[in-house]
């Protein structure tokens, strides 16, 4: 049946006057503000529209304007990047604590750009920033509209509305797979355990990193990783080398065995796994051909400033004030009393994580832009300090901590109980060749005492010369420290478990038991704290809570201590030593000795970068100090600039060493 | 007869969007007309090549303001095609869910828009309401009511809030219960029957010149040419739906098809909600974060249908971070420029609004 | 005495009372004009239509612009409506208000560098209000327009005002973007 | 449309056997595309015009300076065998001439007015196709070049807002913001060599 239509038709809608009004109420649409002038401007008064009146409220997950905790903030500034209108700047915020970790900026909002797009919330490392219920903002001057973001809009505390979750986070926060060897396999062998990244993997691992660059102010060189792993994320090996030459001469031994605070510090961290940036900076050095260095790095360093400088001590503080010596137009002669140069990183450090070819083409490199290195001849025996005073027109001191600091606990000296600087020279003597497995003395068990990154290599190369040598393993390890708590870098630890080291972590040594003239174990007390209250190392033990552990070997790597007999009496009486460092100032000088230079261990520690640091600083001091003094100082424009950028690229200390958090 | 140039926009209450038609009538016969574009023109494809291919996901749906999602599922599946990312089963039928609500929205806007050059304000008032709804569903689903930016490639941002299908089921019981008023309000009615039967047809044969496409072509040719049919993309060859035609293409056949179509579109929700399946919603764009997302290149043409027709994102990668080339085939174009020009003159001039209605003509996605 | 005194004062006195006046009617009877300038127009016919309907607040759509008061700059401006907007703008009866929505008027939004796309829409028309966001939802929307009328109140809203008395440097501004400002839209056909 | 891949196999063979197709790109089930000479592109979209390939779908030019090259696409598309095609073929950017195909699909009219516009490819045979249609008063190179600059031109003539609130606090020290900066520029350019 064929409906008939009239123009009334349309009347029927009349029957909507009977029913619920779709309208908003005006108390859902304004603000308390713009409610209480209708109240006072309109026909209808009623105070109940004021006091109600609130705007709708908005969708669980609406995009309104932004808010972000400062408290979580850390400045890296990729809100910034993201933005597709610009409208994020960051705001340097110097009166925000400077904390390593995080920049002290925050961003700014710009609501004359913003489009609401909520891919800076997205993109956030830290998940501070988030964007609130509110929606409503009006202003008569168009300068009221860059706000910058707090915790509260407004003043007031709002919902919360658009927040990432899994599925709207556009970072990557899990690492990219690194190839390892097999803890079965490279037990038996000194392989170096981490394969190190190709091509295809380097370049992702590379894209996930947000150009922050929070990660360089952690770095004690200050490298410029953003822009190293933004070469490699575009492949641009060449460009990457020259990067990281800037700032540091010992990249493939850093890509290697670096404390990597700067992964501590990376931004993806906060909520993810950091960017492996020690193996992206290997993989630059892995993956750079040996033209490439002289091609594009080896700058014609042809010139020389009429004045010498004599290394003491070939470890990295020393290579690198070396390479920046040298860099400066500086002659270098470098003086290291073993057959190889490289100091810690040629002795001191097992050859799984740290193979002879990664030491020697950083070395030779630092050889081939014209340094000297003198092997086999050791300050104080073969030449006398005197002797280099007068030589040169400087002298750096890096001869670092190489003498095992002993365990005072009875049964300490004997002979089964054998220092880690002793023992891992021959470690390495081995891997080279220069030994054979019968010349080193290892015990079917063993126990390791220390918890720092030279116990673990030495209760790692123990276990592979246990295995070499007994087809087993028997290593344990005890330390003060709690498991959880260990000094020694997370890698370690999970690698040494899986490579079969027990852990009695937490215990205290007592003493060394001996039966027959022979070591048969240790007896530990639980260990309840290792600081007083002053913070001094004063630690106190349970000697209800004892247990002994068998082992036919004591190895001790609870630390090393300087060795400064090479020193003149003369000289170390003007010397200031403090817990067996040099007094010197911040660039290395030593007072009152204006042509002495420390740096390395025995001027600041702790780790190997550092010790690239302390050289850098010491180089410039250096040529603060000579270049005044030569004689010859017309230099050509190319080195005036690189004189000039490797005095720019002088380190500042780190947070640690300035005792911030 | 003297001629006398009219103008019909850009600011006039008859003009959707910001455009003028230029005509010369005589009497109220109009002899010659011209869109004249460009007034909404803000640069966009240049823009998209200066961005990131993360970063256009904000700027494309600004492409098209009333509906944008369009112009984000084929930016998503031609970015998709390119680098060959799967998309989730999920997110397929959140997609799906999101572009049938943006065209229930539309259609009903259009249907609203009716009232303006025909004079029935009521039709608009209700029209307009119940899209409302249809926005704070979206603020719902995906934080705003207009510009979701939330179809991206790989995907969809988020996933379906707790309890957002018994809103989209009570808004659609809603508007399928007062549907037959609506007919009766609009394309029922005698007064707006008078108005739009057999005013400015538009010939079958004529379609393929001006290659339109969309409701324009499909209630001229009277076979069901529709993407979402002929080259389905998302999931819609998993749905059962139909795609209203008619043979003879004037202003109440093209309001008629439309009509049907949105019954099919709560049909096709529906089947949605019904299908959807548990699961991710997005897959990320590959490693790396996504400022460094870079696409292998390639050039490629990515279609959806939208409610005026065919609309197609062309876009060509050289590997970089950003697109290198992208273009944008705004659905209205044909019916918007060469259709006014070649199909307008001989019309009366009061029908002019009606044509720029029916066929849709959506002046931003012209001028871009 | 009293009427001399009174007679002294009315020039401005009685100006601004009639004024006051006018305001007072003007603000609760505003008529805005339509011109969907820009995207942000969409969030416009919400606020018209019964959901918010601002007929409540007394406004109402205007098709011509010389019986509007209040001009809506939805959004983004491009070359080519900006010099539409300023014939509109110069059409409307004094006295005009200008309520700018979105980020785009503020300080150009996703389009800032654009090559069609103005900034700063202050730079060429006075602006009385500014709508935040992209879009304003239209409860922002609504909200801008009773601060439009509590400026008429207090007597701030005086873009018009400053359109006179600083013409020359709208004029020179325009003039710097667009070239020419007269329109000449035959080129085309 | 299970057929839709043989679909693109049967376009393949019409336009393989008879012009020479210098690159060919199978994109998906529904869309395959064709590098050609200059020359053929007309022939060839009257080959698909009467195989059934009747709408035009789009119409628009790539711009590769270093190759000093413009390519022009043309998409086309049959809705009963569902493939869109793209045949491209390659201009000289110095003078970038294309004969229009008009005469074929008269929907190009205004594609190629728009293509003159943004790129300044000359199109003869579509007339009216120089005058301006998106943009007014233009004056500047066509804008979707590649060596056109919009920032640079957005810069030139609209004046961005410089907002008076200051939320930077120094605290009284040395801005690090902007040493971090410089050593940033300086990095840059060491790795193109650029201290040398």
């Amino acid at each position: 049946m064929k409906k008939r239509y009239s123009m009334f038709t349309p009347w029927r809608h009349f029957k909507y006057l009977f029913k619920k009004p779709l309208t908003i109420p005006f108390k859902d649409i304004f603000t308390k503000k713009n409610a209480d002038y209708l109240n006072k401007n309109s026909i209808i008064k009623s105070k109940k529209r004021v006091e109600e009146s609130s705007p709708r409220e908005a969708a669980d997950n609406l995009r309104g304007f932004h808010t972000n905790d400062w408290e979580e903030c850390i400045g890296c500034g990729t809100c910034m990047d993201i933005c597709p209108t610009e409208a994020i700047t960051m705001a340097e915020r110097l009166d925000v604590e400077d904390v390593s970790g995080a920049l002290q900026q925050r961003p700014i909002i710009d609501y004359g750009r913003c489009c609401f797009c909520a891919l800076c919330v997205d993109t956030c490392t830290t998940g501070s920033l988030k964007m609130s219920k509110e929606y409503i903002y009006t202003h008569e001057n168009p300068d009221n509209f860059l706000l910058m973001p707090e915790k509260l809009w407004q003043g007031h505390v709002v919902k919360e509305g658009w927040v990432k979750d899994e599925n709207s986070d556009l970072l990557d926060l899990e690492r990219v797979h690194m190839e390892h060897e097999d803890p079965e396999e490279r037990k038996s062998s000194f392989v170096e355990i981490v394969r190190g990244y190709s091509k295809e993997y380097a370049k992702q691992e590379a894209a996930r990193c947000v150009e922050c660059g929070v990660c360089t102010a952690s770095c004690p060189v200050q490298m410029h990783i953003p822009a190293y792993i933004k070469a490699i994320w575009e492949d641009d090996i060449e460009g990457g080398l020259r990067q990281i030459y800037e700032t540091n001469p010992l990249p493939g031994v850093c890509g290697r065995v670096c404390t990597h605070n700067c992964e501590t510090s990376c931004s993806i961290a906060v909520r993810g796994e950091a960017i492996a940036i020690r193996w992206l900076k290997r993989y630059i050095i892995d993956s750079a051909p040996d033209d490439i260095y002289k091609k594009s790095i080896m700058e014609p360093i042809s010139e020389v400033i009429d004045a010498k400088v004599a290394i003491v001590g070939s470890g990295p503080a020393g290579l690198g004030a070396a390479y920046y010596l040298r860099v400066m137009g500086y002659k270098v002669d470098v003086y290291e009393e073993k057959p190889l140069t490289g100091g810690v990183m040629r002795y001191g450090i097992p050859a799984y994580r740290l193979p002879d070819s990664a030491i020697d083409k950083d070395i030779d490199f630092i050889e081939s832009i014209g340094v000297k290195m003198i092997t086999n001849t050791r300050v104080g025996r073969d030449i006398s300090m005197d002797q280099l005073e007068k030589d040169y027109d400087a002298v750096f001191l890096g001869t670092g901590f190489f003498k095992p600091r002993d365990l005072p606990i009875p049964g300490a000296d004997h002979k089964d109980v054998i220092g880690a600087m002793d023992f891992l020279p021959k470690v390495r003597d081995y891997e080279r060749g220069v030994l054979k497995l019968e010349d080193i003395d290892v015990a079917k068990s063993i126990v390791v005492i220390g918890g720092g990154d030279v116990a673990f290599d030495v209760a790692r190369s123990a276990t592979r010369l246990q295995m070499l040598k007994y087809g087993k393993t028997n290593v344990k390890l005890t330390s003060l420290e709690d498991q959880d708590v260990l000094p020694c870098s997370e890698d370690e630890l999970i690698e040494g478990a899986e490579e079969g080291i027990e852990f009695f972590c937490g215990n205290g040594p007592q003493e060394i038991l001996l039966k027959k003239g022979k070591v048969t174990g240790l007896r530990l007390w639980k260990c309840l704290c290792i600081f007083d209250e002053e913070g001094r190392f004063n630690p106190e033990f349970d000697k209800e809570c004892e247990q002994v552990i068998e082992g036919q070997q004591v190895y001790i790597a609870i630390g090393q201590s300087p060795d400064y007999e090479y020193l003149p009496k003369s000289l170390s009486e003007k010397l200031t030593f403090e817990r067996g460092k040099i007094k010197a100032s911040n660039l290395g000088q030593v007072e009152g000795l204006p042509w002495l230079y420390v740096g390395g261990d025995i001027l600041r520690g702790p780790d190997l970068i550092s010790g690239v640091a302390d050289g850098h600083r010491s180089a410039q001091g250096i040529d603060d100090y000579l270049f005044n003094k030569a004689k010859k100082k017309e230099i050509s424009k190319t080195l005036k600039e690189m004189r000039l950028a490797a005095k720019e690229q002088t380190p500042g200390l780190t947070y640690r060493q300035l005792g911030k958090k | 007869m003297k001629e006398m140039k009219l103008f019909l926009g850009p600011q006039h209450p008859g003009m959707h969007g910001n455009a003028s038609v230029h005509m010369y009538v005589d009497g109220d016969i109009i002899k010659r007309a011209f869109l004249l574009p460009g007034m909404l023109h803000r640069g966009f494809e240049k823009g998209m090549e200066r961005h990131s291919w993360i970063n256009n996901i904000s700027l494309i749906p600004r492409v098209c303001v009333v509906e944008p999602d369009i112009n984000e599922m084929a930016f998503a599946m031609g970015a998709e095609t390119l680098a060959g990312i799967t998309v989730p089963e999920r997110a397929h039928y959140i997609r799906m869910i999101i572009l049938e609500l943006a065209r229930l929205s539309i259609h009903l806007m259009s249907y609203g828009g009716l009232g303006s050059p025909t004079g029935l304000y009521t039709l608009m008032y209700h029209a307009h309401t119940d899209r409302n709804t249809i926005l704070n569903i979206f603020e719902k689903i995906t934080g705003h009511r207009v510009y979701h930016q939330y179809i991206i490639p790989g995907g969809v941002r988020k996933d379906l809030p707790i309890g957002i299908e018994e809103d989209i089921h009570a808004f659609l019981d809603d508007l399928e219960n007062r549907y037959e008023e609506y007919r009766d309000l609009g394309i029922n009615n005698p007064t707006v029957l008078a108005r739009i039967t057999d005013t400015i047809p538009l010939p079958a044969e004529v379609v393929w010149e001006l290659g339109v496409t969309g409701i324009g072509m499909r209630s001229a040719v009277n076979k069901p040419y529709d993407l979402r049919k002929v080259m389905p993309y998302a999931r819609y060859d998993k749905i059962d739906f139909e795609v209203p035609v008619a043979d003879y293409s004037d202003a109440k056949s093209r309001v008629d098809c439309k009509l049907q179509e949105v019954i099919q579109s709560i049909s096709i929700i529906r089947q949605c909600l019904k299908l959807i399946p548990e699961g991710d919603v997005r897959v990320p764009l590959g490693r790396g974060q996504s400022m460094r997302w870079t696409i292998p290149k390639g050039h490629v043409y990515s279609v959806v249908e939208s409610s005026r027709g065919e609309f197609g994102y062309f876009m060509v990668s050289n590997g970089g971070v950003n697109p290198y080339r992208v273009g944008v085939r705004g659905a209205s174009y044909p019916q918007g420029l060469l259709g006014i020009e070649k199909y307008l003159p001989g019309t009366r001039l009061d029908d002019a609004a009606l044509w720029v209605d029916t066929m849709g003509v959506c002046s931003p996605e012209i001028d871009r | 005495m009293l009427s001399t005194k009174f007679t002294k004062l009315s020039k401005e006195e009685v100006d601004r009372k009639w004024w006051e006046i006018g305001d007072f009617f003007r603000r609760n009877s505003l008529w805005m004009l339509m011109y969907c300038t820009g995207c942000c127009a969409i969030e416009l016919p919400p606020a018209m239509t019964s959901a918010y309907d601002m007929e409540r607040l007394g406004m109402g759509p205007m098709a011509t612009p010389r019986q509007a008061d209040v001009l809506l700059v939805t959004g983004y401006l491009s070359l080519k409506t900006l010099r539409r907007l300023i014939y509109t703008y110069e059409q409307m009866s004094e006295p005009k208000y200008v309520v700018g929505i979105g980020s785009c008027t503020i300080n150009g939004g996703i389009y800032h560098d654009s090559h069609a796309v103005i900034n700063q829409l202050n730079r060429y028309v006075p602006v009385d209000v500014y709508v935040a966001g992209c879009m304003p939802n239209t409860e922002a929307v609504m909200n801008g327009f009773v601060d439009l009328m509590g400026l008429i109140k207090t007597k701030k809203a005086n873009g018009w005002k400053d359109y006179h008395a600083r013409n020359e440097w709208y004029m020179a501004n325009q003039k710097a973007a667009l070239g020419e400002v007269k329109v000449h839209d035959e080129f085309h056909e | 449309m299970t057929n839709s891949m043989s679909n693109v196999k049967m376009v393949s063979e019409i336009i393989e056997n008879s012009y020479k197709v210098l690159k060919k790109e199978v994109i998906s089930q529904y869309q395959v595309s064709f590098e050609v000479n200059k020359d053929d592109v007309h022939s060839i979209l009257t080959l698909l015009k009467t195989s059934g390939w009747i709408q035009l779908s789009y119409l628009s030019a790539i711009d590769w300076p270093e190759e000093n090259e413009f390519e022009l696409v043309y998409i086309v598309f049959n809705w009963d065998k569902a493939v869109h095609i793209q045949i491209r073929t390659r201009l000289n950017r110095e003078n970038p001439v294309m004969n229009s195909i008009l005469p074929i699909f008269p929907g190009c009219k205004y594609y190629e007015r728009e293509t003159h516009e943004f790129f300044g490819i000359k199109f003869p045979g579509n007339p009216g196709h120089e005058k301006q249609l998106i943009l007014e008063e233009w004056d500047d190179i066509p804008p979707l070049r590649k060596d056109f600059d919009p920032r640079a031109y957005s810069d030139r003539k609209f004046v961005k807002r410089e907002y008076s609130n200051d939320f930077v606090n120094l605290n009284g020290e040395k801005s690090k913001q902007i040493a971090r900066e410089e050593r940033k520029e300086k990095i840059i350019k060491v790795r193109k060599g650029g201290r040398k």
